[in-house]
């Protein structure tokens, strides 16, 4: 990531945007800048501004503040249909008294895009998507993914240089939905356009974007690539945030012990060697550690340190088999093989990969 | 007697009207009962249904108006109507109503039915004294010299002839005008014996000529009700107006005085006869036996010489009895009183007509006369048919 | 075990008794007044009933002499065109101002009022309301000519020609109020990102309004229209009061005859032939709505 | 770590390219007030506004004119003297053949119309509708259809009938008949408002209150009733507005001690004496419509969501 | 699944149900016993019946043919109310109305119980489900997870039998459907109460069921433990609908190999040496093999049979990290370590675990 790039290294940018409803300040100061051809996702709670964002970019919503540039292009106060972006909605928002073939032209035709042009232009589309045999049909006539792909097509035909969608998948059902994650991938490889995506769904998240931007009340917290936001959190919101079920949560404090730093909580030491960064962790400081479900091994004699912990809660989830155990005063929550079944109430021994673990400040909550 | 309450109803609102009732109701009170009155404004056509329905939806009023004629015929038939025999035969009616035509509308099967109150003649002419002035022509003697009069008028920004609107306006001028244009006998052929072939004769199409005059003198007289058409000539918008002896009334209440701010002409000041409609009031079966008493308290009060007189002479219209002293009348009204001592008299086409047929004539009439497409011709045709088919 | 299954099956009348009890006023409305109702006056159509009903029986006199009579005919075409008209310009204003009143405007509370508050009055004050404003001596047309135009002429109510479209102004002051407040029900029914959507796609908002949003109000039209075209087969207090269907017989209207013939000409079988006709208009209007609205493949949700 | 020091060094990074960005539009569009499209719109709002006023102010105006100034001036002239005898005229002295009590009188008698037609209706209208969403039944819509077509009915078609009816069960000329003449006619509309509302309501909280063991009558009173206050809303506006207004039930199915303010309205307009007293019956027009105009006024913001609640689905 | 038990050893006893709307029929004839205490999920696509059955079971539809027993008693024209059942909704259907504490009372108010025992069982299920503080406020103050928590309160006061939830948690965003999931699966461990539970979404079913009916256009496909289900699915529909992503499916014909049996297809031979079944498959028979994801091992030379294949596209998803490769003609899915990252066209080698995969016959659509 490169911020002090100039603007027109940038397809989309964002200066010190702000907007308010009213009194309500929703975006505050908001910097962006998103690369040409990348896909970003926007991800947050309900409720944060992903999707005032979003209008602004397109223009369907005027900034109080700041300013937005499009291909280098200074479109703050441009109308949406000049600013070479497609959006996407959750709702698909077809016309629906019009057929598959009418919806994806009409744009074209409001143009007056010569006819022959549009054609093409819509074949080329319903190729991409493999809607050609839904052209005839009206909207109420197609399933949920039929819709969302008819929706994707109309920003398709537009040519436009930037994608915009707002959680264009939430409305499927969760078969549906990983299917055209899929192709949404599959899409943004080919056509290698920028790509803006906002949703509340982790899992879409990073399987499909470039970069995440985690946003919280108007603010972005972390803007990364998904391993990044995945094995380092900034904050503690983001670690909670992303991974499910969430990452397991210790309050305690730093404390040395014998030539490496440790960190204790409920009367109970945990070995902090091998944290990326355990040089710059002092003594005596209140913090919190963070460790996710998946690196804490089950019973699996590794050598190393090992806690006791009892299972309260088994949760088989097919591939893998979530277990909530007790430990200390914590409950914890563990994912192992879903072939390996444990019974309520057996003990069993933890060992922690702190390699991986996050620790963060206890006030700033930042990692440290 | 108990005084007891007797709801009248009737659909005497104007300001003359009003005045008259009250009379009636002075003379009812005065008999230790209590006159509740039960007006409804905007003319038979609106009373009457409601009155009709509440007779025959078994919440019957005390007393009612109707035209006097064939109105209440059915409601007689069905038993849902008082009868007076008794009280007519008491009070000597026969002997003391005039003329006798009267009655006889209220009788059915030999039965007295109703008791009328006045004579209406619906064959006057009222013209504006001082819209003539204006206009710089003598006031006219009849209808000829009055349609002779008309481009004066309308010179001068006056509207010769004030027409209402209501349909009954147009209808009441056109028989008007055939008594005073085609005489007693014609009127009598048509509307008595329904006689298609007169009606469709060259007499009636005089008659439709003079109709056709009297549409175009109308012209732009925008009013609904017949007294603001009176209104017009009391102010001298208009020259005169085609109207019955209630206009009078309204002269009155404006304090104009006959021969001097108005002039009359009976007949059209073409054949002096008169027709004797008017108002009678009915008396609904009642099972309450005091309401019963009271309502022939009521029947008898209203014939009383001296409620004759008072109702009368605020009504503009003639008594129903020839014993009583109009001293007190107006020019117009005595030479309505020396026609009827004459003997030229007509009955009204509320009595020779059925409802269902005047409501046919003012369809037709109303039609002509707002519709100047429309030729006497056309209408003649139309109006031949309705007579061969009245009842 | 099937047939012990049939032994606890309780009575079909008596399930949801409470239901089936408390439709009784309804389910007595609907046919006692409304089918007994229509059965009796269709019945004595078809006699020479006159003040009172009677049954002598006359086949289709009254249907015959009410076809023959010009001010039937009359009526039938005004309210044919008043129909037409009304119902184009209700719908044409309402949604205009609807469509207005939707674009973020400020006092959109006064303006509702403003546009509303005559549905609050009734027919006959809204007549005579405009009887006066529209009478030539005092109302517009001798304001304007007062004003200098003295040729000017606007005199509907006493020009049988333009008659019905001085009821017609009247009506419409009456009645658009609640079609616009339909409408703006409609339009804020209307899934946001559609507009959005076309933004993006870059309609001009007046074909988003003609060729999407208008399309994808039809739920909402179907029920104005409905709403507006009772009214109009039964507008009568309006014409009443403002010109009693004058001039002459120019702006009659059948609700108008039936109400006349039954109680003022005391013929009430002319009147009954007449409602019939106006029934069978009713049936011609509602039957293919109905279709459409509770037919077969009617849609979900 | 990297990314935590680019994202600590960016807003130096925007400090240095500032100048170059701050070129151009920045913020909020202008939108000037007096843009074509604000002058369009309201424009059009301010004409149309006109025109559905006029009438209002020509009747207030006149009704505080004196006859003499109404005579001489335009009825859209201010008055140069206001006078309130029109309206004391109106209210409490303009005759009706001998009745000189003017407006007070039908007043209190469309009160005594109007609320027991209006409770009575909507609680016949509201059950109905209730019964027709959520416990249909078979032939409830049958019925309902039936009902529906009856509001196309012209009102004078079905007054014999009821006329007839009434008598026969000996109610006629009662209030009661009066009310029971009201909710018949209220009820196709009503019903069909309160079904689509009830319909819309989420059907899962009905069948909640079944499992809960409430009944018919329990969830109609304690679950739905509570919900539907903006229907509740529209239809008192609708009744009231309807049954205030009503002239030929209230004419026909009354007799003169009891006839509402409309009756009274038409007796004194359409008893003219001499010349029409415009001023006495524009005072009392906006008397009688007095109670549903203010009924709008408070109400309107409620008419409109429930009219999108009710009438717009289903 | 004993499809022979008498109806008074299960709970809740379904017996040749029918239910038609109109001329269609959404119910074919279906049996079900549940037994006393148990947790059974109902899990199918949107519109196969679920809701339907479960508002039968509820007396909230009535059925067109057949019985349902509830504690032994045949309840089939019973009132909803006299059946002993709860039910919770997806749309919580809370009475907007009144407070928490009237929503949970209200059926006892109606059922004209004294308000001191009302007071104690609405106390109990507060606390049982840590919502005492909410009990004043109404529906609207509460966040959708509160709100799902006094809908079960309102099942808990009255002391039922059986549970019936019908999608309760469908309404909620993942972390808070992850919570509550926990949540339920505790009540009902600690109430003993038998519960049917409706949901569409796997992981629900898998987490909180003992057995899974797993139902399409009304039909039940399979009745199991939720670990059979998983591993050995019936047939095809159950194997596809379980387990996200889907398991691959590879057409072909059995083959004789060497001594064993395999399987080929698009002219690979796989060794199904090792399946659990194998001495049931005949040669020459046309088959479907399914293999899950997390079965197929990539570049981790278990020493048997591999297969070349190249990475089509990589979803990292936290936790793991998606394949979707290349192989002979198919596409196929592939679930790894989430810190294991693969660049798109690199080729690996997979080796394939055929003793969890399922054969299926390609025509019945069975497990062989
Ligand atoms: N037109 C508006 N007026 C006032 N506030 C608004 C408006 N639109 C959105 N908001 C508020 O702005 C905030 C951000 O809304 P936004 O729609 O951007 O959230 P979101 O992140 O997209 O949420 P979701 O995931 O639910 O779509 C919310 O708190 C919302 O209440
Ligand atoms: N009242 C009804 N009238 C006619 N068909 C109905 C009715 N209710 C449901 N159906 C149909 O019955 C089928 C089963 O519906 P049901 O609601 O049981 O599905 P479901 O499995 O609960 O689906 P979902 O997951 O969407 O809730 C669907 O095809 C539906 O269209
Ligand atoms: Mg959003
Ligand atoms: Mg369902």
């Amino acid at each position: 990531m490169n911020m002090n790039s100039t603007v027109s290294n940038a397809s989309v940018s964002i200066k010190d945007l702000s907007l308010n409803f009213g009194s309500v300040s929703v975006l505050k100061d908001l910097n962006l800048d998103i690369n040409d051809g990348e896909f970003l996702v926007l991800l947050g709670s309900s409720g944060c501004g992903k999707s005032t964002l979003l209008n602004c970019i397109a223009g369907l919503l005027d900034a109080s503040e700041g300013q937005i540039f499009i291909k280098g292009k200074n479109v703050t106060w441009e109308e949406p249909k000049d600013r070479g972006i497609g959006m996407v909605f959750q709702s698909y928002a077809l016309y629906p008294q019009m057929t598959v073939e009418k919806n994806l032209s009409f744009g074209l035709r409001v143009a007056k895009v010569p006819q022959a042009e549009i054609d093409k232009r819509v074949a080329r589309a319903a190729e991409i998507l493999q809607i050609q045999p839904l052209l005839k049909r009206k909207p109420a006539e197609l399933s949920g993914g039929q819709r969302q792909r008819v929706a994707i097509g109309r920003a398709l035909v537009r040519d436009v240089d930037v994608f915009l969608f707002d959680e264009p998948l939430s409305n499927l059902d969760a078969k549906l939905r990983s299917e055209l994650r899929v192709e949404i991938k599959r899409l943004h490889q080919s056509l290698e356009n920028t790509m803006i995506y906002v949703t509340h769904d982790q899992i879409e998240a990073l399987t499909l974007a470039d970069r995440i931007a985690i946003m919280k009340s108007g603010i972005i917290q972390q803007l990364d690539d998904p391993t990044t936001i995945y094995n380092r959190p900034r904050n503690l919101f983001v670690a909670g945030f992303i991974g499910s079920p969430s990452m397991n949560f210790l309050r305690g404090e730093l404390i040395q012990s014998g030539d490496g730093i440790a960190f204790r909580a409920n009367g109970v030491n945990f070995s902090l060697a091998g944290y990326d960064a355990s040089e710059t962790l002092q003594p005596g400081r209140k913090v919190v550690l963070g460790v996710r479900p998946e690196h804490i091994k089950v019973n699996e004699n590794t050598g190393g340190e090992e806690h006791d912990a009892t299972v309260d809660i088994e949760e088989p989830m097919g591939a893998d088999n979530l277990l909530w155990l007790k430990h200390a005063g914590h409950t914890m929550s563990v994912r192992v093989n879903g072939a390996r079944r444990f019974s309520v109430g057996a003990k069993v021994k933890l060992s922690f990969d702190m390699t991986v673990a996050s620790v963060f400040d206890a006030e700033s909550e930042l990692r440290l | 007697a108990n005084a007891t309450d007797l709801e009248v109803t009737h659909w005497w609102t104007s300001g003359g009207e009003a005045a008259a009732v009250a009379e009636l109701a002075k003379a009812f009170d005065a008999t230790g009962n209590h006159w509740v009155d039960g007006a409804i404004a905007g003319s038979g056509g609106t009373a009457r249904p409601i009155m009709i329905s509440r007779i025959t939806g078994g919440d019957p009023m005390g007393a009612t108006q109707f035209n006097h004629g064939r109105q209440a015929e059915e409601l007689v038939q069905a038993g849902l109507m008082r009868d007076l025999t008794d009280v007519a035969t008491a009070e000597h009616w026969k002997d003391i109503i005039r003329p006798s035509s009267l009655l006889d509308s209220c009788t059915i099967d030999g039965k007295i039915y109703c008791a009328p109150v006045n004579i209406h003649s619906w064959q006057w002419l009222w013209l504006s004294n001082a819209a003539f002035k204006k206009a710089g022509v003598a006031v006219p003697k009849n209808w000829d010299e009055f349609v002779a009069s008309a481009p004066a008028l309308e010179k001068a920004g006056i509207i010769p002839l004030a027409v209402g609107g209501q349909p009954w306006q147009a209808t009441g001028a056109f028989d008007v005008l055939m008594v005073a244009v085609a005489g007693k006998d014609v009127f009598n052929k048509v509307f008595k014996d329904k006689d298609a072939t007169v009606a469709a004769g060259p007499e009636i199409a005089k008659v439709f000529k003079a109709a056709d005059d009297a549409r175009k003198m109308s012209k732009g007289s925008n009013v609904q009700d017949w007294n603001q058409a009176t209104n017009l000539v009391i102010t001298g918008k208009a020259g005169g107006q085609i109207m019955g002896d209630w206009a009078q009334g309204e002269f009155q209440v404006a304090k104009q005085v006959a021969g001097k701010d108005y002039t009359c002409l009976p007949g059209l000041g073409v054949n002096e006869i008169i027709s004797t409609g008017g108002d009678a009031f009915y008396f609904p079966l009642l099972k309450d036996e005091e309401k019963s008493k009271a309502q022939a308290v009521l029947a008898k009060t209203l014939l009383d010489p001296k409620t004759q007189v008072a109702f009368n002479l605020k009504k503009g219209s003639l008594p129903v009895r020839a014993d009583v002293d109009l001293a007190a009348a107006n020019d117009c009204m005595k030479k309505g009183l020396d026609i009827l001592a004459k003997g030229n008299v007509i009955q009204g086409t509320d009595q020779l007509l059925s409802a269902d047929s005047q409501k046919q004539k003012e369809d037709l009439f109303s039609e002509f006369f707002a519709n100047p497409s429309m030729t006497p011709e056309d209408a003649q045709k139309r109006f031949a048919k309705i007579i061969a088919s009245a009842d | 075990m099937t047939g012990q299954a049939q032994a606890g099956r309780p009575n079909k009348l008596l399930r949801n008794l409470n239901a089936k009890i408390a439709s009784i006023p309804m389910i007595l409305t609907a046919l006692v007044i409304f089918v007994g109702g229509t059965f009796w006056t269709v019945f004595y159509s078809f006699t020479n009933s006159k003040l009172l009903p009677r049954l002598s029986f006359v086949g289709i006199d009254q249907y015959e002499r009410l076809w023959a009579a010009p001010r039937w005919v009359t009526a039938i075409e005004n309210l044919a065109l008043y129909g037409i008209l009304s119902l184009i310009f209700s719908l044409v204003i309402g949604f205009l101002l609807a469509a207005l009143m939707d674009q973020k405007i400020r006092f959109e509370n006064t303006f509702r009022t403003i546009f509303l508050y005559p549905f609050a009055l009734s027919f006959i004050v809204t007549g005579l309301v405009w009887q006066w404003i529209l009478n030539p001596e005092f109302g517009v047309q001798s304001v304007v000519r007062s004003l200098g135009w003295t040729s000017f002429t606007f005199n509907p109510l006493y020009t049988p020609e333009i008659v019905i479209y001085g009821i017609l102004i009247a009506a419409l002051w009456q009645g658009t109020g609640l079609v616009m407040c339909l409408m703006l029900a409609g339009l804020r029914g209307i899934d946001e990102d559609i507009w959005k959507a076309a933004r993006v796609d870059g309609i001009p908002m007046w074909k988003t309004y003609l060729l999407i949003v208008i399309p994808m109000m039809r739920p909402v039209f179907i029920t104005t229209i409905v709403i507006i075209a009772s009214g109009i087969v039964k507008v009568y207090d309006l014409v009443v009061a403002q010109t009693s269907g004058g001039p002459g017989i120019s702006s009659e209207v059948p609700a108008k005859y039936v109400y006349d013939y039954m109680f003022q000409a005391q013929n009430l079988g002319q009147g009954f032939a007449a409602s019939t006709m106006m029934l069978v208009t009713v049936a011609i209007i509602i039957v293919p709505w109905a279709y459409l609205e509770f037919g077969g493949g009617r849609k979900r949700g | 770590m990297a990314n935590i020091e680019t994202l600590n060094t960016t807003a130096a990074g925007i400090d240095a390219v500032a100048p170059r960005l701050g070129e151009g539009p920045r913020g909020q569009k202008p939108r000037r007030a007096l843009s074509a499209r604000n002058i369009m719109l309201y424009g059009t709002l301010g004409v149309a506004a006109l025109y559905y006023l006029l009438p209002l102010y020509v009747m207030v105006v006149t009704s505080l004119k004196g006859m003499p100034e109404i005579r001489l001036g335009n009825i859209f002239s201010p008055p140069m003297e206001i006078t309130f005898e029109p309206w004391v005229k109106a209210w409490a002295e303009a005759c009706t053949g001998l009745n000189c009590d003017g407006l007070s009188r039908g007043f209190w008698n469309s009160v005594r119309i109007t609320v027991p037609s209006v409770i009575i209706s909507i609680a016949i209208a509201s059950v109905n509708g209730y019964a027709l969403a959520n416990w249909r039944f078979k032939g409830s819509e049958l019925f309902f259809s039936i009902l529906i077509i009856g509001a196309f009915i012209p009102y004078q078609v079905m007054i014999y009938p009821i006329v007839i009816i009434l008598r026969e069960i000996g109610i006629y000329g009662t209030l009661t008949g009066l009310v029971i003449v009201h909710s018949i006619f209220g009820m196709p509309i009503l019903t069909l408002l309160f079904r689509n509302y009830f319909v819309s309501l989420p059907e899962e909280l009905f069948k909640a209150a079944r499992v809960d063991g409430a009944g018919f009558w329990q969830i109609f009173l304690q679950i739905m009733l509570p919900m539907s206050l903006p229907i509740f809303v529209v239809a008192m506006i609708l009744q009231v507005t309807g049954i205030w207004n009503d002239f030929l039930f209230g004419v026909v199915f009354t007799r003169p001690d009891t006839y509402p303010m409309t009756v009274q309205l038409n007796n004194i307009v359409n008893s003219v004496q001499g010349v029409k007293e415009y001023n006495v019956n524009m005072a009392a027009t906006i008397l009688t419509g007095l109670v549903p105009l203010i009924v709008y006024f408070v109400s309107g913001r409620l008419f409109v969501r429930g009219i999108a609640a009710g009438a717009v689905k289903g």
